[in-house]
């Protein structure tokens, strides 16, 4: 087994913990917006769930950079272009349907990503994973759920959960990108192979798509870049908000 | 259902033995109506409270300033919307609808705690929310743990033990602050000149002032008067300030050793009347909030309510 | 003539600063979104005069304070509590309407205000004003006509402006506000007596509601607190977008 | 019109001989339809680019770093909207109306700039927007200003002007980036990667790839080729540059003493065909963002009508 530069790990961990933490960021971002109260503690709880892990993995990844950044220090003292998250995660909330399209897509990947990366030769990487394998079938199953619901619903609910599909398809392929860091990683067997998921996370959308009487998107748009910290606009209009605390107090504890 | 010709109901002399002697009425029981009307307003003002909280709590999801606190701060919202859940079902059990209660919230018909109408503008504020308002909440529902009516003695039971677990969690945010640097403990203080007042308004009216009161204490619905549980919230939270080393807003606040107890400055009733009356700082802000989230969520309702009805008619067909 | 205490001149610079400022950010925010590009130019003119004279206000305040706060110091490194401006400045630009009723209402203060504070005793505040006072006449003059245009002009657009003026009005009340600060200083000539200015106001607002077909909203909320930092929740969120920099890179020159 | 049976139209000839001699084409001066096809269109994408232009430059509005920086970006913005509308203006000379260009715009029937489908991410880009785009507008607009027909020459040199004046303020931005901290440098050599080659791309494709450049040069439409003008914006960055101490991002980049220029390496065409198919990162973002602003205005442009109508009918009715 190829030996795991501390360099590759730091950047692997880092960008998990992003990938869960804007998205967590955006689901915070609904509490007491939901078209349902059971929805407000539903989304809630799938912002738990992943800032949870977004927790795990940050504070892992300062440890193995060793630079004395804990996970505050991460999440809320760098700027764009150091943020490593899929671009999927930082699109706006939009509508309910929006969201649900956002989720949907993200857990479809998650689940399989999720399972496989508990399997990691890296056992912090591979606890974090294990207890999320648990809660991200239950997100999947919510947000396919309302998918199709959403999908087979009325006309306009139809319409609205079309578009939101169409709208996030784009972002799904960079789930699947490959650098040399994961690359190295994966050939250490710390990372998991993205690609080899596809399949499933294909098969998951297809049957998804089917019963919510949706079509899958055919676009030649693949935006990339948020592995590399090419971002949204909106991006740091989030940051700023998510990082005010922070930013304008440095140095305390709170 | 009273009969005029045949004097006082036998039904509501067994009803008050029961409320007398510390039983519970249970949802099919018998019970006068304006017993089950009052408690209907009071356990959906109750949940409207949780579910209009969630907003100024909500305010700082995206700030909170370390994961930890973002983590616990989403967690409380979340419980929050599980006690107004808890609570709509409580009041459903006297008849009322969920649907119904809400509309009344965003018409403007039902009441919510007045401190909601009050904006949080720092991340202190979130441990003051956590200190004073659920501090005072929770002497209200201890209170109320001992209620008589079943389902809402048992709602407040459960809904009691989160939120001791929540005013634990707000006073440590302000320990952390009076800790912390000068600007972090004038960012407490700052917080508690604002919330104190408000903090003193959530146990209503002075009791000469409350003219329900007496029935509701008769019914047992209510177990203590609001001076009473406002005296009791005042004398545990003074010597709390004192360890943050903060400065309760009231220059008459001082023990009284004959009584036992502190004496507090009079309450700014004036402003109280206005919140009450839809004029606080955020009144129109927490039923805008509320009537946008229900007006732009009808859709998805709809689609919920269409879908489900297109499931069964395909389960009969395919049972047919 | 009374003489002037330095922290009142501060704070009384500060408020009319943070006035202007925050009209300014909240105007910047249209950029590119206007009903209208002449729109466009005409809600960036207004939001390049109103944070012309905002740097005017602020530098002056720095200055009088003597502590080297220069006027980004104080637009950027205070927080939400140490903000004097009415709260009628900070309310969200909602649709086009809700801005117009904003500034119009706004302007209708403003302008004999501007008027009388150029005839104040302190140069510099007299100075900003003189200048404030045409560019003032001009807004007026816009957000005016917008009001009787979108008053009478379509049933939808007189329901939107109706609500618009409804909305803005319980913040006009805290416009004529004088606390202890603005007594003291009025005395000695130098700050406005701002409940002299109302009705010219009332007229202003009476000819163009007429003239709108709309009706005088009549409320019993008269919503304060802007002068001593006790501002709206939105208010926060516009800091930590408008401070951002300053705060994410402090020291620095730019 | 060009009449089959009598050979070439004179009128054409005439319109040729002006354009050879240096004259101007004036709105009223007959003209081919294909020369005024070309200008309709090249003039309109001038005016959507800078249309478009605001939206990622408005992006830092609200987050420019000090109120001096803030309203000198208000005003770039708003004097950008001031050459839209310009150029709209002159595009209308030639019988288009703004409402169908905008139309074309928003349905993705016309083009703009592909620059404006990069997002700003850090201040740093607003410097380079400043320095690089602008300096490539200029660049291409300097070579305008002799363009054959008169309102759009006239549009050109008017516009020049306030461009200079953006373009020296962005390299101010990004002096005092790069006179600054090091992660101000940082943040100012980041933007000039992300920027270089999309700048590089504002002059249109190869000569060899251009097909309607010679037509557009034998009208004096376009007075110098795409390459050179690259060239030439090449040879004017690298000096700038390095005052600045950035590193432009191309290694074959160096100077060749024969030729007196920069030789640099090829740009990443297949990036641009992208972009210019709408897969730019932005794209859809942009469209979303002037489509939102027209239909959510819809009611305003209405209620200005209607008001006008009431207007003129009230005053037919007086002097009646």
């Amino acid at each position: 087994m190829t030996t795991v530069s501390n360099d590759d790990l730091f950047a692997y961990a880092l960008r998990l913990g992003d990938d869960s933490l804007i998205l967590g960021q955006r689901l915070g971002e609904w509490c007491a917006k939901s078209p349902e109260m059971e929805l407000d503690i539903a989304l809630m709880n799938t912002a738990l769930d992943v800032l949870g892990r977004a927790r795990g993995f940050l504070t892992y990844a300062g440890q193995v950079e060793g630079n004395g950044r804990d996970e505050d220090a991460l999440a809320f003292l760098r700027d764009v272009e150091a943020f490593g998250n899929v671009l999927l995660v930082e699109q706006p909330n939009g509508n309910f349907a929006d969201t649900i399209a956002r989720q949907f897509l993200f857990d479809a990947f998650d689940l399989p990503f999720m399972e496989a990366l508990a399997a990691s030769a890296d056992e912090t990487l591979s606890a974090i994973a294990a207890k999320a394998v648990k809660e991200t079938a239950y997100h999947l199953r919510f947000s396919r759920e309302w998918t199709i619901r959403l999908g087979d619903g009325t006309e306009e609910s139809h319409a609205r959960m079309q578009a939101a599909v169409n709208e996030m398809w784009p972002y799904v392929h960079e789930l699947f990108e490959m650098d040399a860091v994961e690359e190295r990683l994966c050939a250490a067997g710390v990372a998991v192979d993205r690609a080899a998921l596809r399949d499933r996370f294909e098969r998951t959308v297809a049957d998804t798509l089917a019963e919510a009487t949706l079509t899958r998107p055919e676009t030649s748009w693949r935006p990339v870049g948020g592995r590399h910290g090419r971002h949204t606009e909106q991006f740091g209009h989030l940051l700023a908000e998510m990082q005010w605390m922070q930013r304008a107090y440095p140095g305390c504890t709170w | 259902m009273k009969d005029a010709l045949s004097g006082p109901d036998p039904r509501e002399a067994a009803f008050q033995a029961t409320v007398d002697s510390e039983g519970k009425i249970e949802p099919k029981d018998w019970m006068p109506e304006a017993y089950r009307k009052t408690l209907i307003r009071q356990i959906s003002q109750h949940a409207h409270s949780e579910i209009i909280g969630m907003q100024p709590e909500g305010n700082w999801i995206g700030r909170a300033p370390t994961l930890r606190r973002k983590v616990a701060l989403v967690a409380k919202v979340q419980d929050e919307a599980g006690h107004g859940l808890y609570l709509y079902s409580a009041a459903e059990t006297l008849g009322a609808s969920r649907d119904d209660m809400v509309d009344a919230l965003i018409d403007g018909r039902a009441k919510y705690s007045t401190i909601f109408n009050y904006p949080t503008l720092t991340w202190a504020d979130i441990g003051t929310i956590g200190w004073l308002v659920d501090g005072a909440a929770i002497i209200n529902q201890v209170a109320l743990c001992r209620t008589s009516y079943g389902p809402y003695a048992r709602a407040m039971v459960r809904i009691c033990k989160e939120e001791s677990f929540h005013q634990r969690q707000g006073y440590e945010i302000l320990v952390d602050l009076c800790q912390g640097t000068a600007e972090q403990k004038r960012m407490a203080q700052e917080s508690l000149n604002r919330w104190w007042w408000p903090a003193l308004m959530m146990f209503g009216p002075s009791d000469d002032n409350s003219p329900n009161s007496a029935q509701s204490m008769a019914w047992k619905i209510k177990r203590l008067s609001n001076d009473e549980l406002r005296q009791r919230f005042v004398d545990q939270s003074v010597p709390q300030a004192e360890y943050l080393g903060l400065t309760i807003p009231d220059p008459d606040l001082k023990w009284n050793a004959e009584r036992g107890h502190y004496d507090f400055g009079e309450v700014p009733w004036d402003e109280f009347m206005e919140v009450l009356k839809g004029n606080g700082p955020c009144n129109r802000q927490r039923m805008e909030a509320r009537r946008k989230a229900r007006d732009d969520g009808a859709w998805v309702r709809e689609a919920a309510l269409a879908h489900a009805a297109k499931r069964a008619a395909r389960a009969e067909k395919s049972a047919a």
